[in-house]
């Protein structure tokens, strides 16, 4: 069972995103972005109809990125916790919404032009993790 | 086995075509449109509404003043484009429906009332017709005849 | 729930605590409108098409932009200029149809033609494909830069035929991309533009200063040549990705006839007066039907050759295809004819006002 | 009689023949082919293959179609790398130079405009509104009249540039296209939502910025610098809060699909303002020019109630707890002044002190 966060549990989900006609069905995109959980990076890249690609990166990776998703690790928790009882991401857990309430926000960016590749993709990587309902995970 | 034509076989071929929701996409969609088919004294009325085919039933040749256009074609030349659909999944490039039309002298779409905005329907749904007959390939059909191709 | 007049009252009340103006809520269109979906369909234009909000005035002297129904606003600016706003100038009965039509009914030339299917041609077939893509990628845009400037022209009390042809502006950038697409796709490139086509002279889409005129040329004259193009492509296709495209650009265009059609069919039934004006519009598309210079069916045009090519199977075949290209341009005038008639300006083709030239095609 | 042969139509059709090619007259006389333009290429040989995309227009530019020159001089609508013919009558572009329109994502762009597209009657659950207050639900459907005004501005507005482009770029003049289609599904979409709830439409807007926008003549430039940077950073932090203060899935539908395409407009606007900076010597001085007065305007419309106001209530649940709306609405102002002055920087426009206290005020928030 993966452990979140880890390289194993982004590629679980990346699979079984890419196998979701919905996520497709959204659109094409290309853009590449960090999740931040505590300490923890990964960065995932998204190509035309998928995600292509995760993997660990460190603090200097987050300069590369379009824009990173920063929680602490029990808000990540219990956000990926929300997706797995309810489906999907419900109104008061979209990225936008968590971005809005959260103090400070979630999304991050040194560079507005990259920042804004969020708002253009933003229900492909909502769709992205609600992949991860069906994905068996341990904490 | 449904027979072609019949209403029993619209129907199935109606639900096949409904289910399918990727003939909703690229290039199909909402078509409303009322259609009849022609096969010898035989006249359907098929009825577009939507997303789908909502309703196939038998009218008189009379009542198709009220369709949109409607397909009439030399029974064979019904038989030999279903044919090439259920051997082909669609149809291939010599039995499209815009194909069939022009490359016919009697040409396959027609108006009972002469009013090119209704006939332009054919071609406003064209996708959609054709995805309709393709998805013929999904049904099991008996013909009540055997035909040599042209 | 509290009735509005109680809202308001209590609104205006808490305003002056709170140093809230909220003069906003009740200065405002009609109240207690709910338009509910199709049940096939969704919430569709014609949906809202509803109470105060449905009705069109038959003139307006709305210059601000203001929504159809919206409150207006004393001060507001006068930022429309709008030169378009008389109904009838732009009106047909099923705009909105058309315009949640054509959304549904979007494809993409990345994803929904199938390129892999394309082989490698003679050359001479080759060649003829891309001399059809070279102008169909240019004259195809004439009819998205065109409409865009009636868009901004017209008052938004027109909103539906606004929206369609916005529609349309999207459709047209469509088969600009995909007809470069087809040019590069298979060992070829683009190749001789057209010669007078999509320039600037008298009686030009380009210069109409009437949108109705504008909308026989473009709708009429123009698209309904193009759609035959398409139909013919379809015919003659080499490979599925080409028989896709034209399919596809077919119905997008056969819409445009439609917005065409209905449009002169309003005007011929609002303002009989217009016609003979129409008339003469038609005189002049006729006219560019058989010229050559609109229409890549006519004769002696490298466009026709092209396709004389493409239908024949090649060079070597060029009279078969020349034949079969009159035979279909017989279909287009009939097609055509059938058209105007549906418009209600079909007495041109008894009184012998029509081109004679294309009766003479259609009777072949 | 029986009915059915009564109601025989009148007009008979012979019955079908079996089919047959296309009938064609075999005596007519088939002049002689030309073929002049048989040969007529500039590059030939091309042969472009889809990508995990699809065949997109950006993978078309190869070879010498994918120059992009600084400047086009044809006046008629040849499209780039085609054989010319001397002697075309001109139509007459206005925009011939490459930084007065370009951007390097344009192509791209369009292509995602496609691929996201979305359908306001079918993609958006309409079933899911329920009956809100009167208040909330005047305040949304002034908010709605606005955003609906302020897309037709945006559809206006591209409409009169489009014709002026020159078909040099032709991708940006297909991206502005796809902004266009975008506008009017915003401004159909807003109407929509104002007739779909029990309330209607509001007020229309003093049209102070829409003025400013719809009279932007002297350059498309100027024209993106406040339609697309400007009013439109401005709109898409609406879309943002819109979907975060959203009372039921429709309204979450609406607005995060309308932000996905803001965005996209977003990311063109910077691309192009960025390109026209780097390009000519006095843009950065230029669009400061505007940006002093254009901010002002902007600031001076923002008093008027008709979108903060009912953002307050909206953001409040109703006029009894607009107060602390209006606090939430101090942080989407900050937001998005913050996100507009990071956006300026990022073209080359520093604002510093020119920047009016009207929206400096917000930074606090």
């Amino acid at each position: 069972m993966p452990v979140f966060p880890s390289i194993e549990w982004f590629d679980t989900v990346r699979t079984a995103a890419n196998e979701t006609p919905e996520f497709r069905a959204l659109g094409s995109n290309e853009t590449n972005f960090g999740v931040k959980v505590g300490d923890q990076l990964i960065r995932l890249d998204f190509y035309a109809f998928e995600c292509v690609s995760v993997a660990e990166i460190d603090e200097d990776g987050l300069l590369d990125v379009d824009f990173y998703l920063e929680m602490e690790p029990e808000r990540w928790q219990s956000f990926i916790q929300h997706i797995q009882s309810n489906g999907v991401a419900d109104a008061q857990h979209t990225f936008n919404t968590l971005d809005l309430n959260e103090p400070g926000g979630i999304l991050r960016s040194h560079d507005p032009y990259r920042r804004n590749n969020f708002f253009r993709y933003h229900l492909t990587i909502q769709k992205f993790f609600d992949s991860a309902a069906a994905v068996e995970t341990t904490y | 086995m449904p027979v072609f034509p019949s209403v029993e076989w619209f129907d199935a071929v109606s639900r096949s075509f409904n289910s399918d929701e990727a003939n909703r996409t690229a290039g199909g969609g909402i078509a409303d449109a009322g259609v009849g088919i022609i096969f010898e004294d035989q006249v359907f009325l098929l009825n577009f509404a939507g997303y789908e085919c909502e309703k196939a039933s038998v009218i008189q040749r009379s009542d198709l003043e009220n369709t949109d256009f409607y397909l009439e074609m030399h029974p064979d030349d019904w038989i030999e484009m279903l044919i090439n659909i259920q051997q082909n999944g669609t149809a291939d490039m010599n039995y499209t429906l815009n194909t069939l039309d022009l490359d016919s002298e009697d040409g396959l779409a027609k108006s009972a009332t002469d009013d090119q905005y209704r006939l332009d329907k054919f071609f406003r749904f064209n996708q959609t017709i054709q995805f309709f007959f393709d998805a013929s390939s999904d049904v099991e059909t008996e013909f009540d005849r055997e035909i040599t191709p042209a | 729930m509290s009735t509005q007049q109680q809202s308001l009252e209590a609104v205006k009340d808490y305003a002056d605590d709170y140093d809230l103006k909220l003069d906003w809520l009740d200065t405002r269109g009609e109240w207690g409108i709910k338009a509910t979906p199709d049940a096939r369909k969704g919430l569709t234009l014609e949906d809202i098409q509803t109470g105060s909000y449905g009705e069109v005035p038959d003139h307006t002297d709305n210059m601000t932009g203001r929504l159809r129904g919206a409150a207006q606003r004393e001060g507001a600016y006068r930022t429309g200029g709008y030169t378009v706003r008389t109904k009838s100038d732009i009106w047909l009965t099923n705009a909105a149809m058309l315009y949640e039509e054509a959304l549904q009914r979007q494809w993409s030339s990345a994803t929904d033609i199938p390129w892999d299917t394309i082989k490698p041609l003679p050359d001479d077939v080759e060649r003829a494909q891309c001399q059809l893509a070279t102008f169909l990628t240019e004259v195809e845009f004439v009819a998205a830069d065109v409409p865009g400037k009636w868009v901004a022209a017209t008052s938004p009390d027109y909103f539906e035929p606004r929206m369609f042809l916005i529609t349309q502006i999207m459709d047209e950038s469509r088969h600009l991309d995909v007809f470069r697409k087809r040019a590069f796709a298979n060992g070829g490139g683009l190749m001789q533009r057209p010669d007078v086509t999509t320039s600037g002279v008298v009686g030009s889409i380009d210069l109409s200063k009437d949108f109705t005129e504008m909308s026989s040329r473009l709708h009429i004259s123009g698209e309904g040549a193009v759609l035959t193009i398409f139909r013919m492509g379809e015919l003659m296709a080499y490979n599925e990705a080409e028989k896709y495209m034209y399919r596809l650009c077919g119905q997008d265009e056969s819409r445009h006839v439609a917005f065409g059609v209905m449009h002169m069919r309003y005007l011929a039934e609002t303002e009989p007066e217009r016609k003979a004006e129409v008339h003469a519009y038609l005189d002049e598309g006729e006219r560019a039907l058989v010229a050559g210079n609109q229409n890549p069916a006519a004769r002696d045009t490298a466009q026709s050759e092209a396709l004389a090519v493409l239908l024949g199977g090649g060079q070597k075949h060029y009279d078969e295809g020349y034949k079969k290209l009159l035979a279909i341009r017989k279909r287009q005038s009939r097609e055509y004819i059938q058209r105007i008639k549906s418009a209600g300006f079909g007495e041109r083709f008894e009184n012998g006002r029509a081109n004679p030239e294309l009766m003479e095609y259609a009777k072949a | 009689m029986a009915e059915s042969e009564e109601k025989q139509p009148t007009k008979t059709t012979p019955p079908p023949r079996r089919r047959r090619n296309l009938k064609i007259d075999h005596d007519v006389e088939v002049p002689e082919p030309g073929y002049a333009w048989m040969p007529r290429t500039l590059e030939w040989g091309v042969r472009v293959k889809p990508g995990a995309k699809g065949m997109t227009m950006q993978g078309l530019n190869v070879g010498i179609y994918g120059e992009i020159p600084d400047r086009w001089d044809e006046q008629t609508r040849m499209p780039r790398g085609a054989y010319p013919m001397a002697g075309i009558p001109p139509i007459g572009f206005a925009l011939r130079e490459k930084r007065e329109v370009w951007a390097d994502n344009a192509a791209d762009l369009y292509e995602e405009a496609i691929q996201r597209r979305w359908i306001p009657a079918s993609d958006i659950p309409w079933n899911t509104l329920e009956p809100l207050p009167d208040d909330v639900e005047a305040a949304m459907c002034q908010l709605c009249t606005e955003l609906s005004q302020a897309a037709n501005v945006e559809f206006e507005t591209i409409g009169y540039w489009l014709q002026h482009m020159s078909y040099g770029y032709h991708e940006v003049k297909l991206f502005l296209a796809s902004n266009m289609f975008d506008a009017g599904r915003h401004h159909e979409a807003f109407r929509k939502r104002a007739l779909a709830n029990g309330g209607g439409l509001g007020i229309e807007s003093k049209g102070e910025i829409n003025r400013m926008i719809l009279e932007s003549k002297g350059g498309w430039s100027e024209t993106s610098l406040l339609l697309h940077l400007l009013r439109g950073l401005f709109i898409q932090t609406i879309y943002r809060y819109g979907e975060r203060f959203a009372h039921n899935p429709a309204e979450k539908v609406m607005f995060a699909r309308a932000l996905q395409d803001k965005a996209r407009h977003t990311a063109y606007g910077l691309q192009h303002l960025r390109y026209a900076v780097t390009h000519k010597q006095d843009k950065a001085l230029v669009f400061q020019q505007l940006l002093n007065i254009g901010e002002r305007v902007f600031a001076r419309e923002l008093q008027e109630p008709v979108v903060l106001e009912p953002l307050a209530v909206i953001f409040g649940g109703g006029i009894e707890g607009a107060k602390a709306g209006m606090r939430e609405v101090h942080h989407m102002m900050g937001d998005f002044v913050r996100s507009y002055l990071a956006s300026t920087d990022w073209i080359g426009v520093h604002r510093g002190r020119a920047f009016p206290k009207g929206l400096s005020r917000y930074l606090e928030a």
